[in-house]
């Protein structure tokens, strides 16, 4: 009965991934993304991933699900008419475009359909490997944690960790070099409606200590400072929907400054413990629990500042005026 | 593996240049290069540093956290690895005083341009820390680190080619990552460890290996540029401004090789056949020609030397047929193992040099004309001395005439071919050769000829000029070493081995 | 089988019920404004009996609080986007007639 | 048939749509789902194996390697759209014009 559940959850995840790039308006593909993403979730549920779950309803389905809707807005309307365009002219052109291109479609579907052959039987004929439970269960007392997502995350891969927090905060200087550092403009499209203000300002309070909760969870269950510092985000990216541009009110100096604080206390602490010990990332056990709190606070608020700003960054891209001329 | 001596230098490698970087972003245009500057020059130091400590104590190693293998993660500094660093040491700082004086040379017209230097920081944080990596899933995370860098300093410009050609560099990146970490994942699967070292002792031969080294290799091929993935290499490289596309060429798709080299060698041995080895050399052999050829057609300089990457990398990918023996032949009796090897690392750092100075060249050509059509190189002798000469002893190293460190890698690259009988190979290092002088030789030909009228050739500073020219230069003082460099790349344990592919159970692994 | 999952089963099974009838509207309805209609009140009550029945069937004051609080949330959520969706439609409608006449 | 299998096998299957839609996707938008689908199935795949390797708690590094993954991934897909974004603003494009 419960396998059901898995194959039906699997074809729904197939068919959302094949409907989103299929479908024919980018509106749609962009929804059924999100769907996509939330299926994905559930995935997790039913693997028992419920850290990874969280993680990816909150910042894959969640976050990139907000941009990708900022990006419709400014892709969309032209959109929609180039498609009913495009079908006409498709019929008429269609005959002597489709010889040229039946043949490269061709190969390409052939291509997959091996390489999928070969991926299928190659996941199928996996051999057992056994993972690193037992390791992972073994060291977790000296890791200063009871949660053995957060250990793995915080300790025994710690390194990883303070890269990724660094790729975020890359994501965000990636964005700048393509737009410029242009944060503090007044947001596009800021919401004028008085309920959508309140409900705006009712969740804040709500997010933030939801937000708060997950990383003090963290210790010993689902959660820690990937997962809070999306929820934090959210606040931000919420309150400039709202018209609030909060990052606009931050001076210069102190942007940078929650934006670069994860990271650098990180290693910091790091190489403070270096200096004393053997190697970076080396905590003492009596120690490590408050560290890792600390550290995971700190990294949440780098990161929620750095979504805030992603957002309200690529939130400025648009299209001032459809250039006809530029359209064919 | 614990017994290796522990050293804080892996750590620091990393660590510094993204604190330089974080520190960089608090400052403004003027402020934020000369932190960034600071910080280029205390990373090469930082380098050196470390290099010399291998060099006396031979491979050292980092335990992050305390925590050994597999559950933790290992830095590991071999020889090889410090030879990459200090590759990416030596050719990052001419490139950072280069930068330097270039964006000040901007600043007048554009204002500067933000963000330049903790990008820079950033990847060679990146490229260390995939130099030293030992583990696969970390290995991923860096290359993601140098991927973003990358692409964003490629785009910096903010021209809309320069854009258009880093959304089609960073989807083929994004693409070949996630190739990457599939097989990462299968691997993990099946063996529960993500650390090469201990992977190379468990790995068992089998289909699910097998896929994962295919998948592996392809997204790493996507990542190097590799025939037949090269097509976003050429715009990307050639709309970057001057400094970037030197970092781009130069340095960061040998991260990919380098990993390439590390997981064929250490890693996937029991699943690598003989045809493995000849499928990849011949996408290397097809990318010499074609990227040669493409060169030469080409009528502006920019691409000409976006290009000829493109054929220079074909040449690392046709090292790895004369690593993989046929069936039979023992790594005993293998006695071009070692050439191969040299001739692999010396193309890598002959060609980050030559080509680093190639297009700091062409940055100077760019400034001082505004454009960089081939034609209005007449007369470059007569008013830029110092860059015409960069370019041709540049030039001269790519064709690989002695006595460059580009000769040195063709001829033990030919001297492998023969000796292993692996004599299909030579007429594409030949040919290769042949068209790279060709479209050298027309440079240097237009270079010398007198001004059919006059080219506006503005002032350029004339320290630009003098960087470019150590850069050429160092394609050719590296030959001097070779003796010590290679005596020390073989205290290395990976550095001279091969994979013997008899009786081993895998299918072809590579198409 | 206890009194709880008795109970906890039938209104599992309204709730169910709702959703059913809220996606057919979703795909049967003609316009937006009908669809919205199906979509956020028949979806809310399907949620809010699905909600009440695992409150019953796990019958713990602490998890029955936090379900409580998913279904007010998503009730708050869902009245408000229905509201800004519905407020955007109208928006454009508006600004398609205005165009059309001038 | 294991749960474990039913998810690696959705996992290949995913990846291959994916890395499908990458190439033959035309609009930039659409390109950047496809490298994310191609994600998905990645992580899907590793943490199948998490959950198959399962003691007394499922395997917890697959689970921080997929948390670090996506993080990464939504990162770089940030950057894609940004990207995207731009040329559309600049030059109207929705498409790479010359594409295979």
């Amino acid at each position: 009965m419960s396998i059901l559940i898995d194959i039906l959850l699997a074809i729904l995840g197939v068919y959302l991934a094949m409907q989103s790039l299929l479908a024919s308006r980018l509106s749609q593909s962009v929804f059924l993304f999100f769907a996509f993403g939330l299926a994905l979730a559930l995935a997790w549920v039913r693997l028992g991933a419920v850290d990874v779950a969280i993680t990816e309803a909150a910042i894959a389905a969640g976050f990139l699900g907000v941009l990708f809707l900022d990006a419709l807005r400014d892709f969309s309307p032209r959109d929609t008419e180039e498609q009913q365009n495009l079908t006409t002219v498709q019929n008429s052109l269609s005959r002597k475009e489709s010889k040229s291109l039946l043949l490269p479609r061709l190969a390409l579907v052939l291509g997959l359909g091996l390489f999928l052959l070969i991926a299928l039987e190659a996941v199928w004929k996996i051999p057992e490997g056994g993972g690193l439970t037992a390791a992972a269960e073994t060291l977790l007392p000296e890791s200063g944690v009871e949660h053995p997502v957060t250990a793995v995350l915080l300790n025994f891969r710690a390194y990883d960790t303070w890269l990724e927090i660094g790729v975020i905060l890359l994501g965000l200087l990636a964005v700048f070099a393509v737009g410029g550092i242009q944060i503090y403009r007044k947001p596009i499209a800021a919401a004028d409606d008085p309920l959508m203000r309140q409900v705006i300002l009712f969740f804040t309070p709500v997010l933030f200590l939801f937000g708060a909760f997950l990383l003090y969870i963290g210790k010993s269950g689902p959660g820690g400072a990937f997962q809070a510092g999306v929820l934090w985000g959210a606040i931000g990216i919420l309150l400039h929907f709202g018209g609030i541009p909060v990052y606009s009110w931050v001076p210069r100096w102190l942007g940078h400054l929650l934006l670069t604080l994860g990271l650098v206390f990180f290693l910091l602490l790091g190489f403070l413990f270096m200096a004393a010990g053997d190697n970076l990332f080396e905590y003492p056990p009596a120690y490590a629990g408050l560290l890792i709190l600390i550290v995971e606070t700190l990294a949440a608020i780098s990161i929620a500042a750095a979504l805030t700003a992603i957002f309200a960054n690529l939130n400025q891209m648009k299209k001032e005026q459809p250039n006809d001329t530029a359209q064919k | 593996m614990t017994e290796l001596p522990i050293s804080p230098y892996p750590a620091l490698l990393v660590g510094l240049p993204i604190l330089m970087a974080t520190l960089s972003l608090f400052f403004r245009t003027r402020g934020e290069a000369l932190v960034g500057l600071i910080g280029a020059l205390l990373t090469t130091g930082l380098a050196i540093m470390a290099f010399v400590e291998v060099v006396q104590r031979g491979a050292v190693i980092h335990i992050l956290g305390g925590w050994e293998p597999p559950l933790g993660i290992l830095l590991r500094m071999d020889p090889l690895a410090a030879v990459f660093i200090g590759m990416t040491a030596l050719v990052g700082v001419f490139i950072s005083l280069y930068a330097w004086r270039y964006f000040r040379a901007l600043e007048t017209t554009t204002g500067g341009l933000p963000l330049f230097w903790p990008l820079w920081l950033f990847l060679w944080a990146g490229l260390n820390g995939l130099f030293l990596s030992n583990d696969l899933f970390n290995l991923f995370v860096t290359i993601e680190v140098i991927g973003i860098c990358a692409v964003a300093l490629a785009v910096l410009s903010g021209k809309s080619t320069a854009l258009s050609a880093g959304l089609r560099y960073l989807l083929a990146a994004i693409t070949g990552s996630m190739a990457y970490l599939f097989g990462v994942a299968l691997i993990y699967g099946s063996t529960g460890t993500l650390d090469l070292g201990l992977l190379g002792q468990v790995l068992e031969p089998g289909t699910t290996t097998t896929f994962a080294l295919l998948v592996i290799t392809l997204g790493l091929m996507i990542k190097m540029a590799g025939f037949p993935f090269h097509f976003w290499l050429p715009p990307a490289h050639s709309s970057a401004l001057a400094p970037v596309s030197a970092l781009l060429s130069a340095l960061v798709v040998k991260g990919a090789f380098y990993i390439l080299l590390r997981l064929w060698m250490e890693v996937f041995g029991v699943s690598l056949t003989y045809a493995a080895g000849q499928f990849i050399g011949i996408a290397g052999a097809i990318a010499v020609i074609w990227g040669s050829w493409q060169a030469f057609m080409q009528t502006s300089l920019k691409l000409i030397v976006a290009h000829s990457s493109v054929a220079q990398l074909g040449y690392l990918l046709m090292v790895f047929p004369l690593l993989i023996l046929a069936p039979g032949v023992t790594a005993d009796s293998a006695d071009w193992l070692s050439s191969a090897w040299t001739a692999g690392i010396y193309q890598v750092i002959s060609h980050a040099f030559a080509k680093a100075s190639f297009f700091l060249s062409a940055g100077i050509i760019i400034m001082a004309l505004g454009h960089d059509r081939i034609e209005s190189l007449r007369d470059l002798v007569g008013h830029m001395r110092i860059t015409a000469m960069a370019i041709g002893i540049a030039g001269v190293s790519l064709i690989g005439l002695p006595p460059s460190g580009g000769f040195m890698a063709k001829w033990m690259l030919l001297k492998g071919i023969f000796l292993s009988g692996q004599w299909w190979w030579a007429p594409v290092v030949l040919a290769g050769s042949l068209l790279t002088a060709g479209y050298v030789f027309m440079l240097l030909r237009l270079a010398f000829a007198p001004a059919r009228e006059k080219e506006p050739f503005r002032p350029v500073p004339k320290s630009l000029e003098v960087f470019a020219l150590l850069l050429a230069l160092g394609s050719f003082l590296i030959v001097f070493p070779a003796d010590s460099l290679i005596q020390f790349l073989e205290s290395s344990e990976v550095f001279g081995t091969g994979v013997e592919s008899i009786l081993k159970g895998g299918v072809h692994g590579n198409n | 089988m206890m009194i709880k999952e008795v109970i906890a089963i039938i209104l599992l099974v309204v709730g169910c019920f709702f959703f059913l009838a809220g996606t057919i509207g979703v795909l049967r309805f003609p316009d937006l404004f009908s669809r919205l209609h199906a979509l956020t009140k028949a979806d809310n009550l399907g949620l809010g009996f699905i909600a009440a029945g695992m409150a019953v069937y796990i019958a713990s004051p602490l998890a029955a609080l936090k379900i409580f609080f998913i279904w007010l949330f998503t009730l708050l959520a869902s009245s408000t986007s229905c509201y800004l969706i519905a407020r955007f439609q109208k928006e454009q409608e508006q600004s398609k007639n205005r165009k059309e006449q001038g | 048939m294991e749960i474990y299998q039913i998810y690696s096998l959705t996992s290949a299957i995913l990846f291959v749509i994916g890395l499908g839609g990458v190439f033959a996707a035309r609009h930039f938008i659409k390109k950047i789902i496809a490298t994310i689908i191609m994600g998905g199935g990645v992580f899907l795949c590793f943490v199948s194996f998490a959950q198959r390797d399962a003691l007394t708690f499922a395997d917890p590094v697959p689970h921080a390697l997929v948390i670090t993954g996506i993080v990464v991934a939504v990162a770089s897909a940030a950057f894609a759209l940004a990207l995207a974004r731009r040329i559309y603003q600049l030059t109207g494009e929705e498409s790479f014009t010359n594409d295979k």
